[in-house]
């Protein structure tokens, strides 16, 4: 058992699943000599050689449209967009083909692809380094979107997002990467796409979340209890497919339930966890659904006061909770 | 001049026997088209979208190619790569009739958009281009794990605009990776003229930018066509890179079934067409070069219609898949852990 | 007044914003000679010449691109992109740029252009001659999305789209385009932009929807109305901004709520709509709110029968609205 | 030697005067981007993407244009187009410090991402390459208008391999619009070297597969660029289209204030550019030919100095946008209707 942060638990697993298996490689801008923007792939290209570590060139859309080709031939790229932001490009192969493949043909060509991204903001980087992306994507049946919150889910997802048979959009909080450590196993192990985690139980209210915003909602429930309410924080973990059960069980536990996620409120993550609780357990609840999400604005401001008034933090997130369980 | 021009096939290597296969599949080419027409203007399918001056090119470029071997991944017109590469009569009718059999989509999607694991016939989609990225994909992975392939990919010419061009060449450029990009150049997109698509109005002189050749050919010509892909074939096997071969071709038919083109084009044009048409011109070295003679040409039509006409019926009594079918394939089926 | 189909009412709306002001032009493939693969641009050609009525290359990345250029230079591009399907190719410029420029540059620059695109399915078009790309957008603020239902809204949003200040993304049913008539005034009106319509009045049942599935649920409701039952059809006309008011306002009126669209269930559309509906107004509410949607599958099959099953029809709207107003 | 030297700014039709100021906004460019770094490690700005060896493609790039009059959509790096375009100082330096009076964007964008509405300088997104794509369209807008202006636009060699650059050189190839595009070849894209970047070697060479020049230039050489933009201008407003001009430069910094590039590049490599700086190029230049002593070059070093410190003095006192600022200009205020 090793403690890791967040950014090293990426490399590791990458590390494993390229000692275990040859097909496996890694490609995208700089994760070469550089190791990456933030050395997710630092020591890979030594290790494996400038073929399985791959520098491209400034083209995503080709980074996404090459990895699509390379999978259908056998291999299993796992091609990193070096900022979520920069995903756009790449949109369309995205879409009309790595999310499309195996359903037009029946199975008989498929894509089995991880596609990493640093996401999200809080960083300094301003509209064009702090966006949250996954919502483009949820509504793809056919794609996986998966959003790891700690170093131990980091390096289980990983795993099965690099073993899955379908393409697999691996988002990675990049507030996390150096500021969380935790417990990651040597062991092999994958936990499984498409399941929620329970984080924390509680019989107040119940907080629906995920990627960096977990720990916020975690930190405001440790306060909270000295408030006397018992939150219940469910880490969704993979956005589609969505973990319905898991989101109608715990909304029924506590009859409140509070969304929270960085990305913007309007048609975002949230909207669907809400309308899947009012489809499923309306008469179960006890207040509205509430959204607490960042502010529909087209991305995050860089100067320091608009940054953090677009952020997130755990006292906002205690506010929203502390209204929530006294409703 | 009977010397000189026989000596072209031969030349290049190609037996009697060989060329007259290339010409039966321009011809079969042809003749499965025409009847998708038939059965299109007769409401038995909806849709159509043609290879009709493109025979040369395509049946010239795919006959470089090792069957079952080599890669590829075309685009809407080329049934004349998908012939020769091995797709039957039949899987192009079960694709026409939309079937639950057919091998590329069991009618999920429209005709000509192909796919066909046994002879490495990628699936294909409606987004021009995108193609390209995943030939030069395969060409890196075959590279990798050292395996002896070549890919073919296609575009026409308007889309070759497309910026996914750009980055496939330049991509497969940097790694001189063992791919053939073909640009089908009939001087039209849809209804929109070369010179408002291709700015300085080659797509071939683009190649050198990408430090590959970049070769014109006469795509109505199948010997020049071939020409220029075994050449390229070569290149890519010695581990030099690829190449970029703009075939001039012609459109004889409308775009599709849903164009009519004597909206943007002039009857005067259309009727130049006929004297370029790629089957009237190998016909004719045929006959000249006496390879064939009339007779043998007659039988060669007549073995070719039977088998469209049986593989059309054989199509035409096959089931759709079931309108629950549509939920399948999203993913692949559950597995378990680990 | 003329009666007008669908597609006619888009082509004479540009014409009468085109002699309006010089500056409005048109771009896309094949509008011109041609007049646009559904005949939306027939005849402007003639009228307005090849510059005004500008064939593109086959470039959807430049269609845009070039579109956000000529707007920042004060011009009014009205782009179209052929189908829908292949929007996504200059997803880059809309998500990155055309979103982005007013806010990031504080109005100082903006882009007041139109991108027009058929959309949706029931047309044996396939995987990529089908989709609704409706959803992509929505979450983007800086964006507009407008989808209207019958002739006159058509001239009424695309007139309101053209004299827009910001970009806006406008969405025609290519189901609708020769199916629909309508009377259309001659004059000139402008629908604004982010207002819902009531469709039909009703007190059993709310039903929300837009597009091609308003007609659906108009001819379920004449049947549902025999069968004793009253629906309210409320037709949203544009997705972003949302017509928040409209819809709370429908929803607390009959206490049960569908909501109804062809686009894929989760994640889509409906989800927001949903999510405002259990954030205000849950208390108002007899029963969960339903959505009828399209499957959630990578896109619409090609085959009849296959395609049937993916596409709503009165009948299925009218069984859910049944089911609805007898729970 | 002098003669023939000295000849070439004359030759050029530059006055010494005009020469000067050329120099005069490259040292401002270097010493503007010195300070900013000097701030970033000072811990009081987060973040600098520095122009230092390509002062000379840029001055000499922005000075063919007419200011106020021709467009801009520069590149991160442009803040030498952007000083000789007409912006301040103290318009940086809001920019850096992120201010609220920072015409760009009032704090909202990262520094470098420009925008100046008064003189024609366009705002600028992160991912790469879009803005080719903007330049073209106000191309087109104003050949529409009838308005003479030429636009300016630029990407890195990196950059250039983005399907953007394909689409916008063909764009304007095939309406010959008056746009001149620029790539500065750094040799570097962050740390991916030019031969895994761009296959064959050369982004000039890609001009002619659009119909258009593509030429070469010395990036470290003040007048050549000049030069090649000059005639370029004047091509652009004799209606015969667009240019491409590849800027051999030099990347004398890390990537950013992110990167560092000794991880990448070798010490040798990194030494081996300061012979190679443009600045040091372009000072021996006027000393060589008497244009300007050791105390004239002194004293524009403290006028310029002194318009730094007052700059960023300036800036730093301004005040932050209100955070609930992140609010605003997400759409024009409400309208009334019609
Ligand atoms: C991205 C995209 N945009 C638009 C279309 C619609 N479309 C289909 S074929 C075609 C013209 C293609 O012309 P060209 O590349 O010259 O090939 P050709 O059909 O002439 O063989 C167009 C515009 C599409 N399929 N994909
Ligand atoms: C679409 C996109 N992908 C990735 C990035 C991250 N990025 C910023 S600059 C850069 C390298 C650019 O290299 P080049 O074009 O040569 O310009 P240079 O910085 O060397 O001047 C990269 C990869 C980006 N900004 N946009
Ligand atoms: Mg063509
Ligand atoms: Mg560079």
């Amino acid at each position: 058992m090793a403690v890791l942060n967040f950014v090293e638990a990426v490399r590791e697993t990458l590390r494993q699943e390229m000692r275990r298996d040859r097909d496996v490689w890694v490609v995208g801008e700089d994760v070469g000599k550089k190791g990456g923007v933030f050395g997710a792939t630092l020591g890979l290209f030594d290790e494996f050689g400038g073929e399985r570590v791959q520098d491209s060139p400034l083209t995503e859309s080709a980074i996404v449209g090459v990895g699509i080709g390379a999978a259908l031939y056998g291999t299993k790229p796992v091609c990193e967009i070096q900022f979520a932001d920069f995903i756009f490009p790449a949109f369309n192969q995205i879409i009309s083909e790595a999310a499309k493949m195996r359903y037009r043909s029946n199975s008989a060509w498929t894509v089995p692809m991880v596609i990493r991204a640093p996401f999200g903001g809080g960083v300094h980087g301003g509209l064009y380094h702090s966006q949250s992306v996954e919502q483009y994507f949820t509504n793809t049946a056919g794609l996986k979107v998966v959003v790891p919150s700690t170093p131990y889910d980091v390096k289980g997802l990983l795993a099965a997002a690099v073993r899955d048979p379908d393409p697999v959009l691996f988002f990675e909080h990049k507030g996390l990467y150096r500021a969380i450590k935790g417990e990651v196993p040597e062991s092999d192990y994958v936990i499984p796409i498409g399941k929620a985690d329970m984080k924390r139980d509680g019989s107040d209210i119940t907080v629906i979340t995920y990627g960096k915003t977990v720990h916020f909602c975690l930190e405001a429930a440790a306060q909270l209890e000295k408030e006397g309410y018992s939150a219940l924080v469910l880490d969704l973990r993979t956005l589609l497919p969505l973990d319905r059960e898991a989101i109608v069980t715990a909304a029924r536990k506590t009859g409140k339930v509070l969304i929270v996620h960085e990305a913007g409120k309007t048609h975002g993550i949230g909207a669907e966890v809400s309308a899947i609780i009012a489809e499923e357990c309306l008469f179960d609840l006890d207040a509205p659904v509430q959204r607490l999400c960042g502010p529909d604005v087209p991305a995050m401001p860089y100067a320091g006061p608009m940054e953090k008034f677009f952020m997130l933090s755990p006292e906002k997130c205690l506010e929203a909770m502390r209204n929530l369980a006294r409703f | 001049m009977t010397a000189n021009t026989q000596a072209r096939h031969e030349a290049l290597g190609l037996s009697r026997e060989q060329l007259l296969e290339m010409f039966s599949y321009m011809l079969l080419t042809r003749r499965v088209d025409e009847r998708l027409w038939l059965l299109q203007r007769g409401g038995k399918i909806p849709f159509v979208i043609s290879p009709q001056g493109a025979e040369a090119a395509q049946v010239g470029a795919a006959y470089a190619f090792r069957r079952d071997h080599d890669w590829f991944t075309p685009y809407y017109r080329d049934l004349g790569i998908n012939l020769v590469a091995g797709v039957t009569p039949r899987e192009i009718m079960l694709g026409a009739f939309a079937r639950s059999d057919c091998p590329a989509s069991g009618g999920k999607q429209m005709p000509s958009h192909w796919g066909n694991r046994p002879h490495n016939v990628l699936s294909g989609s409606s987004p021009v281009t995108t193609q390209l990225l995943h030939a030069v994909g395969i060409g890196q992975a075959a590279r990798m794990r050292g395996d002896d392939v070549v890919v073919y990919t296609c575009c026409g010419e308007g889309s070759s605009n497309q910026g996914d061009f750009h980055e496939a060449l330049n991509w497969a450029g940097v790694h001189k990776l063992p791919v053939i990009f073909l640009i089908q150049n009939n001087q039209y997109a849809i209804s929109v003229p070369l010179e408002k698509q291709v700015a300085g109005g080659s797509v071939a002189n683009r190649g050198q930018g990408y430090g590959m050749p970049g070769i014109e050919v006469d795509g109505t010509d199948v010997l020049a066509v071939y020409e220029a892909f075994r050449a390229a074939h070569e290149r890519a096997r010695r581990g030099e890179g690829p190449t970029l071969i703009e075939a001039k071709c012609i459109r004889i038919t409308s775009h599709s079934s849903d164009d009519d083109q004597r909206r943007y084009r002039d009857p005067a044009e259309l009727e130049a067409l006929k004297a370029k048409d790629p089957l009237v011109k190998a016909r004719g070295y045929l006959l000249e070069h006496g390879l064939i003679d009339e007779a043998g040409l007659e039988a060669m039509e007549k073995k070719i219609m039977a088998m469209i006409d049986e593989a059309t019926e054989f199509a035409e009594a096959q089931p759709y898949a079931k309108p629950e079918f549509a939920l399948t394939h999203v993913y692949a089926p559950e597995q378990r852990e680990g």
